[in-house]
């Protein structure tokens, strides 16, 4: 009798203790809530193609997280906060690490963005932004969209009480970078890390519906039509003396930027060295992959229903929408100046690669391109402001970093 | 979130084992049943859902066939199109058996056209495997 | 002169510092007796291939351990005690951490066994479990072997002292799955690892001895003949919906057991995604090889000559076989308890499948059958019970972990 | 290292974050502008190092051509030295493509001399990728 | 275990140094000869196993020959089975350049019998790849 | 107008506080020759193909390391200092962890070097050794050099400072083994990290510069022209028992040298057994490039312009010469003493080996074999004291962290 009393009260208290139970508590809804975003992302990577390899580890990270009771999201936001939790103290009375607490140290402690940035760097060739140095213009051009959007999220500030740091955070979306994004956002408002992500991820996913649009009303027929000449090959000499090159020039400016640019060019010269492959390919293989997964889980588990359930996420969603069109249109109309200039010899449309997400940028310029023109290539050239967008998302990261931290 | 907690401790008692035992199959057998319950009203949704598709469609092809218990079964020679010469069809065994490890089998050589792809449906391919 | 009494004394030092003079200090001899085992696990591994990518790190890993004055032991048993090794403090005053401490860190942290089933999720093809989802019953009935064993060890208790939580991890054993076993003690039973996972992955690799006997004794011929019929095929979007269902499903109801689900889960979706072949293929080859590596040796590391030469190792060794005979037995019942309610067809054979050993004991299912019907494939129909095996077992570690934690 | 501080503090007032926007500007511009300049002065030193390196040289061919926009264009067929049938083109493009992905593209196969490699070279190479 | 302390404290006195350089030297020298005497004894113990199962298994074939100086001849050709043409072994060397790295060399190409592989042999062996 | 002020305030103290202006600060100018000394390296290991796959990361840090303000030089030196800098604590106050500092701690806790350790022995075939045992006489005479050294560096004590913890590890620049000496540097003087990987891997990359010379100083014609026998057959059992039994003899006897030869022979034993293929791959494939990578940046990261630019690197360059010429002499000249006990069966030749440096230094007997005797073979043979020179590194090793530590 005593026994099966004990297995009723087992059961109940299973029950009792399970998520099931827990949504009909007060506020419970809100994890369900955020399961249903998980399935949405879920959908978007897999279904819809939103940067998948990122998207599924942060939107399964998304529905751990928000399973109550599995102790599977992360619990602290600073360095200091995962030593509390370690030793059960602070804030963390009675609270015991779990994996993802882990996991997201490597975040926290901004490992895993230059580790990617590394793999990046080595899969990267620069040879187009080398050929035409000019290029960097216009990856300049494409980051003001990042600083107008941080007047607008001032501007809502009375309406969504954004921080300076939150803004900027929200602003380097525009940036059309993920592991600067994430950076960025893990120093000045890790608070807000999960739905920076997802939003800057799933803009980059969203740049050929995006970006044809603004090209094609800021341009005329006539100028998307300019054939551009072909590049001047590139020597190996000049390949191997880049990445170090911009690593002194950027670091030495800009300290803050040093870890992302640094790394990226790190992992590009030893693509280049020809002396180095083994640990380049490593770089760009198992090591990004592997750092891919731990870095996608364990953002997607930094999204509680509380940090994802306000207003605020919704001001990311629409400023980081307005950041990656501001940055093309930027982008797109510095091009139109380099047209005017070069007296109609670059075809503006290059000027909307700058924003970054590479390869796909410059492949919504070549389309474009065609469009007008079908004898029209284009891709080789806009892949100098596309790579050369990276570096200038990096510089602008260290000047927010400067000036924010 | 407050655990209603359970006042049982752990202990040597056979009291608490035999709760511990019971509660355990009851529990293992009820998440299982859970599951083949989930799966099958799933299951029967998604079919519900793809054969409507289907008849949209037309599309036959959708469904995948598990394949069938192959280890007890001889590894079947490979499907070779006409023209493909046997040693090409030994080069290729050994290639995919230096990339894929000895497991691996060849089911089909067929001529891939290698001039005629799509290269938008690659480019994007490559940026489904280049995410960054 | 001097000097040359320096030299001696510098070499009697060595001498008297050395593992051979310890080996006849009072006690000395346990570490040789170790030595021994380590040397028996290594034959085992690589002589009998028992398990030899676990068995080969493990037994390495205990001839270390074991190793007088190496300082390739693991010295702590929890968080707390890593922190005050790492600062010299409490127990451990004058210790200095080694090598296998850090890797141990990533067991005892609960993040190794996650990252295998990530990458066994990966490899896991859930199909034939989707086309006849009544195979996780039997996938449950093996499970009960691990609750039979729990009682088999606190009867022991008058003999061998277990306590709850090692009675708990014990029992784990029967659930013939690695990962699990080694999470479940870890955080359990953290003094009993090394002897514990060396029994689960002997048994696991004897499932083609122990489980015939069972299997032929618990059916009669008629019974082992059957013919099962073909499986439906599964699609594409059952593939994809069945991991996010099972983590959503088992989760909310066990939130102990969302560690390892959920990276089981995600493992697989990654791989039937069609969209993270590349993450999907790092989780089952760099990042599970690597993991596989750690997870060994710091496994073996536990196992000092003081918590392996007791009395309770031979209750552990007694009761894993029993636990798995009980479990094969349980599975191939509930198999025939099917074949009843079927009217005969489903082969009782695919019912001790159920432990998992993923694919071994679908294999022996396979063969058992074919012994008395040459013309009889059992393997796929027994990979549905094998597969649901590893899900049961998780859940019985959830249901382990919520009481005894 | 003692960092001149700005009196700036992060805020939400109109004058720091004109501030912040202007310099943002103005900085990423200004080091993208500098960063032409040092490639371009690099560029024409390297250049004229090499011109001379040539000279001397003779050699014609360190220079390496960028590949031209090749995506919008069709794959091209591989260059095939004469002597080696379509068949074990079509091999090594499935080897290729096994090990290397589906975007690998094999653009010229030539037999290899295996008998004749300079065993020294080789092993200067082995060096390379066993560094330790 | 407590280890008996040396009075030696590390100073750069001579007689320390000394005292390290000797008994360095010494044991360096102590260490690899056990470590002779070790090999050697149970070179021979297994010498002697393997010949008496040898004996009783009339199996010559155990003993695994070193290669014998290779790298300053050149690498030999292929062995290569009747029937298998020229263009098939460039395709494999191709093949394995591609997935094992330029230093791989193809020592032999056998047709392999591709169906009448042993299934359950090949079971085992993917037991052992994949021992999870 | 505030606004101009205030961008003018802002452009003027990102300026202020970049390298350049930094550069021209007292001691500024350190930064900037330690920028050149990288740029030296890269040079090395890109053009020179000084061993690449270290010297080019090792540079690359060494060049972030020197940017003024980028937080990207490693900032302790023991792992104490590594908590209190994560606390921001003692010396610490107010500094803020980077990136250097948590790659660096896999160094600092000694982890990488015995996995890359590890590596290694997945990839090294000991059959030359075990076929002729002797081969271990002319690996433990190759290491006379670094005892020698070690005398050499107290001998310059009173114009270097040089401590007996500094002595030793510079001594071992002479075991010609970069992560050997990695190791013991970390451990005794983790001050010099930077400069000692450098010269180790420098004078590692330069064997085939420095050897030649001695070798033909010490021997006569007639000795370098002799032929040497076939190696006899080793057996499948043979090269599973030698990891075993090297292990156990020599980490007992020298408990320090555990963590080296331990993880050296698992990797062998992985290797050699025929059933871990999977994680014998792994461990020389891609956890040792991931390794190699985080290894290099990280002691790249240690070269401070403070520890790098005085006196002692100088003595550090030329003793670490000195290292590698003793041991050559002494290899040869131990060589030579077993041509005439063996009556000219031996090639003195094939002692220059003993020093390591995997499989350079075996190449550069072969080549200076065949100057003398176009018929001469002996690759193989001097690939015993090659492989036994890195044993034979690891046991000194040993040696200098227990009369050191
Ligand atoms: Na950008
Ligand atoms: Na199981
Ligand atoms: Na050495």
């Amino acid at each position: 009798m005593e026994i099966l009393q004990g297995v009723w009260e087992v059961i109940q208290s299973i029950f009792a203790n399970s998520g099931y139970a827990f949504f009909f508590q007060p506020g419970g809804y809100k994890n369900l809530i955020m399961i249903g975003f998980a399935f949405l992302f879920l959908f978007l990577g897999i279904k819809k193609g939103f940067e998948p390899l990122l998207m599924v580890p942060i939107a399964f990270g998304m529905l751990l997280a928000n399973i109550p009771g599995a102790n599977l999201a992360v619990q602290y936001h600073d360095l200091e906060g995962f030593f509390d939790l370690l030793k059960g103290r602070g804030e963390f009375v009675g609270a015991t690490p779990g994996l993802m607490d882990f996991l997201y140290f490597g975040v926290k402690a901004g490992i895993y963005p230059p580790l990617i940035f590394l793999g990046i760097g080595a899969m990267t060739d620069f040879s187009p932004l080398i050929a035409n140095p000019k290029s960097f213009i216009l990856g300049a051009a494409a980051q003001f969209g990042i600083f107008f959007t941080y007047i607008g999220a001032i501007v809502l500030g009375p309406l969504l009480h954004f921080t300076p740091q939150q803004a900027g955070s929200i602003a380097i979306i525009g940036g059309a970078d993920g592991p600067t994004a994430i950076f960025v956002t893990s120093k000045l408002a890790p608070e807000m890390l999960g739905a920076i992500a997802v939003a800057a991820y799933s803009y980059m996913a969203l740049v050929p519906v995006i970006q044809p649009f603004i090209m094609r009303g800021l341009t005329t027929k006539k100028e998307r039509a300019v054939v551009m000449g072909n590049l001047r090959p590139v020597s190996k000499l000049e390949k191997i003396l880049f990445p170090i090159l911009v690593t002194v020039v950027v670091s030495l400016l800009l300290p803050d930027a040093a870890s992302l640019v640094g790394m990226l060019m790190l992992g590009n010269l030893l693509k280049e060295s020809g002396q180095t492959e083994r640990i380049a390919k490593a770089a760009q293989n198992e090591l990004m992959n592997i750092v891919t997964i731990m870095l996608g889980i364990s953002v997607g588990a930094t999204t509680s229903a509380q940090s994802f359930l306000n207003p605020q996420t919704i001001g990311i969603v629409l400023l980081g929408l307005i950041a990656f069109m501001l940055g093309t249109a930027s982008g797109v109309l510095f091009g139109k100046l380099m047209y005017i200039f070069t007296k109609g010899k670059i075809n503006p449309l290059i000027g909307s690669a700058g924003v970054s997400a590479v390869p796909m940028a410059a492949r919504v310029s070549q389309k474009v391109g065609q469009e007008s023109n079908p004898s029209n290539f284009l891709l080789m050239h806009a892949m100098g402001p596309n790579v050369s967008g990276v570096i200038g998302s990096a510089v602008a990261a260290g000047i927010l970093l400067t000036l924010l931290k | 979130m407050s655990p209603i907690l359970l006042d049982l401790v752990p202990d040597t008692s056979a009291i608490f084992t035999a709760t511990l035992v019971i509660s355990g199959i009851v529990i293992v057998v009820g998440v299982l049943l859970l599951l083949i319950l989930v799966i099958k009203i799933f299951g029967s949704v998604v079919s519900g859902l793809e054969t409507r598709a289907k008849k949209r469609k037309g599309d036959q092809k959708e469904k995948e066939e598990i394949p069938m218990p192959k280890i007890p079964a001889p590894k079947p020679a490979p499907v070779v199109e006409d023209g493909i010469s046997g040693e090409v069809v030994a080069a290729i065994a050994a290639a995919v058996a230096a990339s894929e490890g000895p497991s691996a089998v060849v089911r089909s050589i067929k001529r891939k056209n290698v001039s005629s792809r799509n290269p938008w449906a690659q480019a994007a391919q490559i940026n489904n495997t280049k995410s960054f």
